[in-house]
């Protein structure tokens, strides 16, 4: 195994050589480095953060004609320590009233939480966090870690705009785990495992290309899922001042903010490697080291347009995030998943290039109906409300007499 | 997978009836609801025989995907199914037909839960006889497409909606009673309704029945066979019927009536005319010759001489239904030979391709009559201004219809041509009169309607067409190019089949 | 290697436990809280049986789901009709509601 | 144990624990002067008023239950794709019909307005 | 000793303590959060019974979903308990008693059973115990009937829980 | 990638603009134009490889490039489809590629880019003009865009598309598709402008018309299909023995052989397309089109069409006929009707004032000659006419649209209502458009065969020398009547309009055209010299020899015996040039000082005059003879009394006597309907509610209680006494 090729895969076994040249068990020495592994990435995945922080706010600058961080360092790339050296040095101002054990512990919960998916991230051909066979799984379960925090934070708060700002980003958060969990499951059922390196494993054709209508929802749900506009409801000054984590200051607000960041990559991560391939890409087999830079490539695009998205859309009210969840994005997920069972298993016998062209047609089917409905209703909704307008005017005339102006 | 594959014909057969179950139970109210359901419900049949076309082995010889069911056992009858090269475009046809007229049938406005039900039971009735392999089931089903038909006429039809469907009912039922009768004689004389059964011991009899001869038995049963098929498809002079039916009939209606509905006789041709009586046939392929080139002759001219854009479309099926004819009647005459063979995969073909072509023709009529609720082409005039979309789609399917070159009428034209030319040369000759006078009417309608200055009486009154509409019309589009352009991936089947079968 | 004692004897701690909390709470909420605990000893219990015991077959694992599916129904239903009487009401602690009197 | 599940264990425990760290790193630092004042809480500016526990809408509950109900499909659901190559048709059908059923709760809830956010 | 020993007691005591306070704890929005901490030492065992696929389940929808469900439910209800005064009824003593004599049967007759020292874990785990449980739960002759009864009385528990628990007196709630 | 791959390639393009086009790219008119230009300039170049291969391929006659692919399945055969290039297709595909190119980038100017919308404008019309505001404030007219811009480069395209597949066809089924796609083409560019009545007219007359000989031609195909079993070109023309057994089996048809029928059924094809005596009313209708569509369709490409395929069916026409031999039966038919098309087109040109219809008659008589040429069995001659004719005609349309562009100019300048497209109301344009002059003068000397430079001079000459040689006296004086003709009304038509004085306001304010206009016609009055020095006979005095014949050496080669060169005639080359130069002579001489918008003619001629300029009423007759007609029996017979009275009357009676019997039946037997019973079932089941007596308080917990309890107790006593557990 070259160096150049694998490195990670290298130094690990010239570390264990080591260690067994240090007279450690073979057996052992095999069972340390991975928890050696453990340690380091979510270190490596902090610190990533502070790259994050300085690169979605260039973008959002460029995207608002803006230059973005331009002071600190070239290009601006030290002021995210600028920032850090600052939010280090805040007081912690812990409210009156405050539940202190869930206080403390809701910033710690929504940074763990993301960074607890990281474990199995599957990097590149050989090196992947841990490998697990319910990967796809554990995933959402971590993320709902980071739902706990966000209860926590607004409970212990003893605020009723935080605990109004909590209760509504979670119902957002758990009404968007369903479409995102139903979309998840589509990978699933495509490459016949939860282990996240076997979906990337199962991917010659991406599932994004097998299953668009389900990468689609993934990714909306996954935006959702972060809190960020059009999601961020979590923010709406004008309704619930500034959210959960009103009564947060120094570092501990700042952590609901770094948990978001990191969020926000990691699921580029997922969905780069449920829909996008993942590592897969020319040569990752024989050479790991171009896998990971596929990954990171692939990744780095769907995070930029999640960016974009956040840079660029107005955000949704309550009313209209419920309901686009549960009257759009579940039934889509719903029928995907089942058109994708459906095709998968009455297309078994045929050729590849069939059954996926079965897919995406069927996609492209519920896609099309999914469009014609939502303009009917759409269009029924609009003339039922220019109707109540039309009676609500008219009856505003009949109290107030007829406008004189008309 | 084991389960639809030993299945899929009744599957296909019967989701329409499910789907028209399912509607029934749901409330009257729900309108757009029972829209969907009957819409989605219908792709499963579409989507199953997708399927099945890939499944069927085009180069095994007799009915593939046969079931056989106990069904009336006293009478030697059973629920036996079974598709051939002939018989697989025709399903396909139907399944796809039904979908896209349930689209167009979003613009009803009117009771449309019986609507549907009567739709869907519709799709049942014709998908049953293109897949019956047993005589008495067959014209079961026949008179199962007949009478949601009726209804459909009757009840959602235009101002002389009585009329129509009195005298369609009453003519196709009257074509019906010869069938009934033939199925009867041949079943008692070959003990058997199992059609791949009668197939074999068929030529082979002989005795009596009720004191008449086998030969005579034979050709009241063909004649009988004949007439019911010919009022079917029609053939002139027995084609009165249709125009009137076409045009009273709602738009989805229309659509069906010419897309799937008049392919039943011809398939009857196909199916149990040519096999069943192949001497017969012989002796009176001329008689048949005759009567189709009047059919496309008299067709084509009484198109042209319509105002009524609907009745126009309407004659033109009874034009090109004739080609059909022709085709088949060359079936008959030459049996066995080249020509036969071309010949009959043009009828075929044409059968298809006209389902294509019709439907389209009628519903792009259908979507004009929506907007302006008038079919005179005298009072059109000047629409592609208003509606350039509409105007490039009418101009796309009635090129079609007139048989462009590149477009599928005709590869279809084209071989019945030349398999007619060898074996009826004058016949062949006369017919391209009619095919001058396709030309002729088509033009003329695309004239009155599109061509001229803006009717200032429309503008601001028609919109222009839809998504939806465009959504019904685009599978159709892409079947007349992709026929037109590699006919061989159906004709192929088709050819296989036909070899086979003569 | 862990013996199954152990998981037993967890489990029947649990039950136990949850058992209290469903006789003593007077908070409603709070009972269907023991429930929740009763449920997951039962679920331990199977799961443990499965491992030990039969492996081969998913039964126990088969039951494990019934179990959860039937406490999120317990849950959602319960909980629902706490908030009902509560509405109704404007209380939960148990020994003010008697609606289960004939 | 299977030895993954051990190195998961770490890495949560990092994962929790790095912010943690940080935050007790952070509250070294950071400066203490604890006013009243400043523990107030926030409203605005203004004085709190009323109770600080306002009672929620149901709505909030409605939406927390038909989660549930699709969080639990997904135990049945995902083991049956992860056997789907073991499964015959009928059994896909079943998984169908199962989300059928679930879907038809969906239907019920949207009919009964437990979507609408008014 | 074993490593999972270890694990197993630390959990186990996590578990007990939890399951204690929840049935004790003054707040209720406490007793909730001590559920949701045992629930995830559930989870562990679960880890260590080499049931990964429930470890996950048991903190998605326990964790996930219905703890979330039970602080709404708290949040929801609170006004009516101000947690004031004992959480406790009259028959929290006659409760513990039987409670504690119960376990003590339990754990009594478990000790004397010798099954349930000495078994082993039953063989190797099967390399896909999850599709497993996919395949028996579809099969005709294994779950079938069970799988779709459950997905019927989720349905249920849904429809009857809107029904019973929609706000019909609207402008009850003030956001 | 090989030659024979390209050429599949060649129509592609076009298709892919016309496709990309119609569903993208409507709504912009520079991406438009741009992809229909991308589109024709690729297969323009793929054309010119190709050509330059088969020029170099030395056995190219016995070898053509060729490609093809199982297309139709016939019974247990597979009918095959593909792509040929053989001597005649290459040189076809040569001036196809030029003039298609050409006239594409033509249509940018023509169709008005890049000038504002107008304001009166509507899709359908030809476009009115736009008022603009200039900096001083003072309004202008000038023209306006067209509203349907893109609409009409997707017919370009589409129409390209099919052009070039006929060119590539192997074989008679595929040039038939291509055939009748230019037919749908031709149909929707005439008919462009669908508001105009005459237009939408002329569309459809156009389509009918050449619909007659496309039936006749799909009999013909029919028939040669059934008979030999192949369509394919080499496979039949280039199989002796076949054609020899064609010649020699009767058809039974008008008393010709096979061949004789098949070529005569095809040959209607060709009068239909090319416009030939009858079927020769279209033509002139369909220069409603706009210009462009005029140069394209009806001059260079579409009409050449039919000249094409009658020589490509020559083989088949000429079966069982020697060089110097009778003339087949159907050989005469041909040469009878191109010749006598030739005179009678050009007798119509001399008397019209719309400067596109003279050259519309023009083109039927050039294609007439052409015709007769092959009917004397000249097909070199016959080739070399069409190669020159397309360039020179093709100028010549563009040249006029150019004119009526730079007139439609003044006339919106002017605000004059004046026809744009009359040559009496123009004159003396040649210093306003000095390019359009020169390109229009070279175009029109090259039609009229002016000697030694201009290529029509030698392609004619070829085919009066072919006459003349072939014995064929008749046919040669007619040609030679018809080349007089030709060459006056030139003459005339480039007086008219480019010397003397304006004669309206609107020709003194007329301004030359952009450069997208007049660069095609300098690229094609390059051709329209250069096409004919790569024929001039060897023989021809002084300058005989120079260059090589080339051009009857390669398609010479096609028929596999080439015509002997005869020696050179001084009687045809003598001829040529006075009637070239006596016609052009004349209708300088006549036209020169015309002043007034007034023929001269008409006052000399009087009553033929009017005879001429009403085209001899051959509209008038067809109306009566065949529309009219066939109107009634389809309207009245057909639809009314055939199918209403004779067929529902009797449906109607039978009907009816049905209707009496059943009155009969039910007034005899007529039964009361049973009075259902439908009572009520006696009322339902009462529901009986016991009410259970209040044992319980309600409370959960305490039942909980005194439940486990009693259950503990039971099992402890079970235990301890019993030893059940």
């Amino acid at each position: 195994m070259d160096f150049l090729t694998d490195p990670v895969t290298f130094i690990s076994q010239w570390v264990q050589q080591l260690l067994i040249n240090l007279g450690i068990p073979e057996i052992t020495a095999a069972q340390i480095l991975p928890g050696v592994g453990a340690v380091i990435l979510p270190l490596l995945a902090m610190l990533w953060v502070i790259f994050l922080i300085w690169y979605e706010r260039k973008i959002i600058g460029r995207l608002q004609d803006r230059p973005g961080p331009n002071r600190v360092g070239p290009f601006g790339l030290f002021q995210p320590f600028a920032d850090m050296a600052k939010i280090f040095t805040k007081e912690h101002i812990t409210p009156t009233g405050a539940d202190k054990v869930p206080y403390n512990l809701a910033p710690i919960l929504a940074v763990g939480g993301v960074l607890g998916m990281w474990a199995v991230v599957p990097f590149s051909a050989t090196v992947f966090g841990i490998d697990i066979n319910v990967g796809a799984l554990y995933i959402i379960a971590v993320g709902s870690i980071g739902t706990l925090g966000i209860i926590f934070a607004g409970y212990a708060s003893n605020n009723k705009y935080a605990m109004l700002g909590a209760f509504r980003v979670v119902a957002q958060l758990i009404s968007y785990e369903i479409p995102m969990v139903l979309a998840l499951l589509v990978p699933v059922l495509l490459s016949r495992s939860m282990g996240m390196n076997s979906i990337v494993q199962a991917q010659p054709v991406w599932f994004l290309v097998v299953a668009p209508l389900p990468a689609l929802l993934f990714f909306i749900s996954s935006i959702a899922e972060v809190g960020r506009s059009p999601f961020d409801l979590a923010e709406a000054e004008s309704e619930i001042v500034a959210g959960f984590n009103i009564e947060y200051s120094g570092l501990k607000f700042g952590m609901f903010f770094v948990g978001e960041f990191l969020h926000a990559f990691t699921n580029a991560l997922i969905f780069t490697a449920l829909f996008l391939g993942g590592w897969q890409g020319p040569g990752a087999e024989q050479y790991p080291i171009l896998g990971f830079v596929y990954f990171i490539l692939k990744t780095l695009v769907v995070h930029f347009l999640g960016i974009a998205i956040r840079g660029s859309m107005p955000r949704f009210r309550i009313d209209q995030v419920m309901q686009l969840n549960w009257k759009i994005f579940t039934p889509i997920a719903l029928l995907s998943l089942c058109s994708a069972a459906l095709v998968e298993k009455l297309a078994a016998g045929a050729g590849d290039l069939v059954r996926i062209s079965l897919h995406v047609a069927a996609n492209l089917v519920i896609f099309g109906v999914v469009i014609l409905v939502g303009t009917k209703s759409l269009k029924e909704r609009n003339a039922r409300l220019d109707d109540l307008a039309a009676s609500h005017r008219s009856a505003i005339h009949l109290v107030l007499g007829t406008p004189h102006d008309a | 997978m084991d389960f639809i594959g030993k299945h899929i014909l009744t599957l296909i057969l019967f989701l329409p009836t499910v789907a028209a179950v399912v509607i029934f139970c749901l409330p009257k109210k729900r309108e757009l609801l029972i829209k969907w359901v009957a819409l989605l419900f219908s792709l499963f049949p579409l989507v199953l025989t997708i399927i099945l076309w890939f499944w069927f082995q085009s180069d095994q010889a007799g009915f593939q995907f046969q079931e056989q069911a106990i069904w009336f056992p006293s009478i030697a009858s059973t629920y036996h199914l079974g598709i051939d090269g002939i018989s697989l475009p025709m399903v396909l046809l139907t399944t796809l037909l039904t979908p896209l007229a349930l689209l167009a049938s979003f613009s009803i406005k009117d009771r449309i839960k019986p609507y549907m039900i009567l739709f869907l039971l519709l799709e049942t009735g014709m998908l049953g006889v293109f897949i019956a392999l047993d005589l008495l089931l067959f014209f079961v089903f026949w008179e199962i497409g007949l009478v949601p038909m009726y209804f459909l006429i009757n009840q959602w039809g235009g101002d002389k909606r009585n009329y129509a469907s009195l005298k369609f009912i009453l003519y196709t039922m009257a074509g019906s009673l010869g069938l009934l009768l033939s199925i009867q004689l041949i079943g008692v004389v070959a003990g058997t309704f199992d059609l791949p059964q009668v197939m074999k011991v068929w030529n082979g009899l002989s005795g009596t029945l009720l004191g008449l001869p086998i030969g005579t038995v034979k050709a009241v049963a063909f004649w009988a066979f004949v007439v019911a098929f010919a009022i079917k498809v029609p053939v002139w002079p027995f084609h009165t019927w249709l125009p009137d039916a076409h045009t009273e009939a709602p738009t989805p209606g229309s659509m069906i009536l010419a897309g799937v509905l008049l392919k039943l006789g011809a398939y009857g041709f196909l199916r149990l005319v040519l096999p069943l009586f192949p001497a017969e046939a012989k002796r009176f392929a001329g008689g048949l010759v005759f009567l189709a080139v009047m059919a496309i002759i008299f067709g084509a001219f009484a198109a042209f001489g319509q105002r009524d854009f609907k009745k126009l479309v309407a004659y033109s099926s009874i034009n090109h239904m004739g080609f059909v004819v022709l085709g088949i009647a060359v079936g008959a005459a030459a049996a066995g030979t080249e020509n036969a063979h071309l010949a009959l995969n043009g009828a075929v073909l044409q059968m298809f391709n006209h389902g294509l072509s019709a439907a389209g023709m009628f519903f792009l009529v259908g979507v004009i009559y929506e907007r302006a609720h008038t079919r005179n082409l005298d009072d059109f005039g000047g629409l592609f201004t208003l509606m350039p979309v509409f105007g490039g789609l009418l101009t796309f399917i009635s090129m079609a219809s007139l048989g462009l070159p590149g477009l599928n009428g005709f590869v279809s034209e084209f071989l019945v041509v030349r398999g007619s030319w060898p074996v009826f040369t004058i016949a062949t000759a006369l017919s391209m009169i009619g095919l001058l006078f396709t030309g002729a009417y088509i033009l003329i309608a695309l004239r009155k309607v599109l061509h001229g200055p803006v009717n200032n009486h429309w503008v601001g009154h028609l919109s222009e067409i839809n998504m939806r509409e465009i959504l019904v019309l685009a599978p159709l589009m892409v079947l007349i190019l992709a026929i037109g352009i590699w006919p061989a991936w159906i004709l192929d089947l088709i050819n296989k089949a036909v070899i086979m079968l003569y | 290697m862990i013996p199954l004692s152990w998981y037993l004897i967890l489990a029947a701690a649990m039950v136990c436990i949850g058992l209290f909390g469903v006789i003593a709470r007077r908070n409603a909420i709070a009972m269907l809280l023991s429930v929740e605990l009763i449920l997951n000893a039962v679920n331990i219990n199977l799961l443990a049986f499965w491992r030990y015991v039969d492996v081969v077959h998913a039964a126990g694992q088969v039951f494990v789901v019934m179990v959860i599916t039937a406490a999120a129904a317990e849950v959602a239903v319960g909980l629902a009709i706490i908030i009902a009487v509560y509405r109704k009401q404007k209380t939960i602690v148990t020994d003010d509601v008697s609606d289960l009197k004939g | 144990m299977n030895m993954v599940w051990f190195y998961i264990g770490i890495f949560l425990i990092v994962s929790l624990g790095l912010p943690a760290v940080a935050i007790f790193l952070a509250s070294l630092l950071a400066p203490k002067k604890p006013s009243a004042l400043k523990s107030t809480i926030y409203e605005c500016g203004l004085e709190t008023e009323g109770e600080t526990w306002v009672q929620f809408k149901a709505q909030y509950y409605l939406i927390a239950l038909i989660f549930l109900v699709f969080d639990i499909e997904i135990i049945f659901l995902y083991p049956w794709a992860v056997a789907f190559d073991r499964l015959g048709l009928f059994a896909v059908l079943e998984g169908l019909l199962f989300i059928t059923i679930l879907a038809g709760g969906l239907i019920y809830a949207w009919k009964k307005g437990a979507f609408e956010w008014a | 000793m074993t490593l999972e020993q270890i694990i197993f007691l630390i959990i186990a005591v996590v578990i007990l303590l939890a399951s204690l306070f929840v049935v004790t704890a003054p707040k209720m929005i406490h007793a909730a959060l001590w559920l949701i901490l045992a629930l995830a030492g559930v989870a562990v065992i679960f880890v260590l019974l080499q049931a990964p696929f429930f470890a996950v389940v048991q903190v998605i929808v326990y964790i996930g979903a219905i703890a979330v469900l039970f602080i709404f439910a708290v949040m929801l209800t609170r006004k009516a308990m101000q947690d004031t005064g004992s959480q406790l009824n009259r028959y929290s003593i006659l409760a513990a008693v039987i409670c504690i004599m119960i376990f003590g049967a339990l754990t009594g007759m478990l000790l004397s059973w010798g099954g349930s020292a000495t078994l082993l874990e039953s063989g190797a785990l099967p390399a896909d115990s999850i599709a497993d449980l996919g395949v028996a739960l579809t099969d005709p002759n294994g779950f079938l009937l069970p799988f779709e009864v459950a997905s019927i009385l989720l349905l249920a528990a849904l429809i009857g829980a809107i029904y019973i628990g929609r706000d019909r007196s609207s402008g009850e709630g003030e956001q | 990638m090989t030659a024979e791959t390209l050429i599949w390639l060649i129509p592609l393009p076009p298709l892919l603009a016309f496709g990309l086009i119609v569903l993208f790219t409507n709504r912009s008119k520079a991406v438009s134009h741009t992809i229909a230009i991308a589109g024709a300039a690729i297969s323009w170049l793929l054309s010119m490889i190709i050509f330059v291969i088969a020029v170099g391929k030395q056995d190219l006659a016995e070898e053509p490039l060729v490609s093809a692919i199982n297309w139709l399945p016939t019974g247990e055969t597979f009918m095959r489809m593909g792509v040929q290039i053989d001597n005649l297709s290459a040189v076809v595909l040569f001036f196809v590629a030029w003039t298609i190119l050409m006239i594409i980038i033509y249509s940018v100017g023509y169709q008005n880019f890049g000038q504002p919308k107008g304001e009166r404008d509507v899709a359908g019309l030809p476009p009115r003009g736009a008022a603009i505001i200039d900096s001083h404030g003072h309004v202008h007219n000038v023209p306006s865009v067209e509203p349907m811009y893109s609409r009409f480069f997707a017919f370009l395209s589409l129409f390209a598309f099919a052009m070039y597949l006929m060119v590539v066809s192997d074989n008679l089924l595929l040039l038939y598709v291509g055939w009748e796609i230019m037919g749908l083409c031709s149909y929707l560019l005439i008919g462009f402008w669908y508001g105009k009545d005459s237009a939408k007219k002329a569309a459809m007359k156009a389509f009918m018309t050449t619909r007659i000989g496309d039936v006749f031609m799909l009999l013909g195909i029919a028939f040669l299909y059934s008979t030999t079993g192949t369509l394919n070109y080499r496979e039949i023309f280039g199989n002796h023995e076949l054609l020899q057994h064609l010649a020699g089996t009767p058809s039974g048809i008008l008393g010709l052989s096979t061949a004789g029928a098949i070529g005569l059924l095809l040959f209607i094809g060709t009068i239909g397309k090319s416009a030939l005596f009858p079927l020769h009313v279209w033509l002139p209708d369909a220069m409603e089109g706009p210009t462009p569509v005029s140069a394209m369709i009806h001059a260079a490409t579409m009409v050449s069409a039919g000249v094409y395929l009658s020589i490509r069916i020559f083989p088949l026409l000429s079966a069982g006929w020697e060089t110097g031999a009778v003339l087949t039966p159907v050989m005469i038919v041909v040469g009878a009707v191109g010749g006598f098309t030739a005179l009678f087109a050009a007798t119509i040109a001399v008397a019209q004032n719309d400067i596109k219809r003279v050259l519309a008659y023009s083109t039927i008589s050039q294609l007439g000659y052409m015709i007769a040429a092959v009917g004397i069995g000249a097909y070199t001659a016959a080739i070399f006419h069409l190669v020159t004719h397309a360039f020179f005609k093709a100028l010549l349309f563009l040249g006029s649209g150019s004119v009526i562009h730079g007139m439609e100019h003044g006339v919106l300048h002017t605000g004059e209502h004046v026809d744009a497209q009359d040559m009496l109301n123009m004159g003396g344009l040649r210093r306003k458009m000095p390019v359009t002059f020169w390109t229009f003068l070279i175009g029109g000397f090259a039609l009229s065969g002016f000697p030694l430079v201009t290529a029509g001079f030698w392609s004619k000459d070829e085919i009066l020398s072919g006459a003349f040689r072939g014995g064929q006296t008749l046919v040669f004086v007619v040609l030679a009547v018809a080349a007089l003709l030709t060459a006056f009304y030139t003459m005339r038509q480039i007086t008219l309009t480019f010397f003397g004085q304006p004669r309206t306001e609107a020709a003194r304010h007329a301004q030359e055209t952009s450069w997208t206009m007049t660069l095609p016609l300098v690229v094609l009055a390059v051709f329209a010299v250069g096409a004919g020095w790569s024929g001039i006979p060897e023989h021809f005095p002084v300058i005989g020899g120079i260059l090589p014949n080339w051009f009857e050496s390669f398609t010479g080669a096609m028929l596999g015996h080439e015509e002997q060169a005869a020696g050179f005639n001084a009687i045809p080359l003598v001829v040529s040039v006075l009637v070239s130069l006596g016609g052009l002579g004349l209708g300088w001489m006549v036209y020169r000082k015309v002043k007034v918008a007034q023929d001269p003619l008409r006052k000399a001629l009087g009553g033929l005059h009017t005879l001429l300029r009403n085209k001899y009423y051959f509209d008038e007759i067809y109306q009566q003879c065949f529309i009219n007609p066939a109107t009634w029996f389809s309207e009245v017979f057909t639809s009314i009394w055939m199918d209403k009275v004779v067929i529902d009357g009797i449906l109607h009676s039978i009907g009816r006597a049905f209707l009496w019997l059943g009155r009969l039946v039910r007034s005899g037997f007529d039964v009361p309907v049973v009075n259902r019973g439908g009572d009520a079932i006696a009322g339902g089941v009462k529901y009986t509610g016991a009410a259970i007596s209040p044992m319980q308080s309600g409370r959960v917990q305490q039942y909980m209680v005194v439940t486990i309890t009693v259950v503990m107790v039971f099992t402890a006593i079970l235990f301890a006494f019993l030893k059940l557990v």
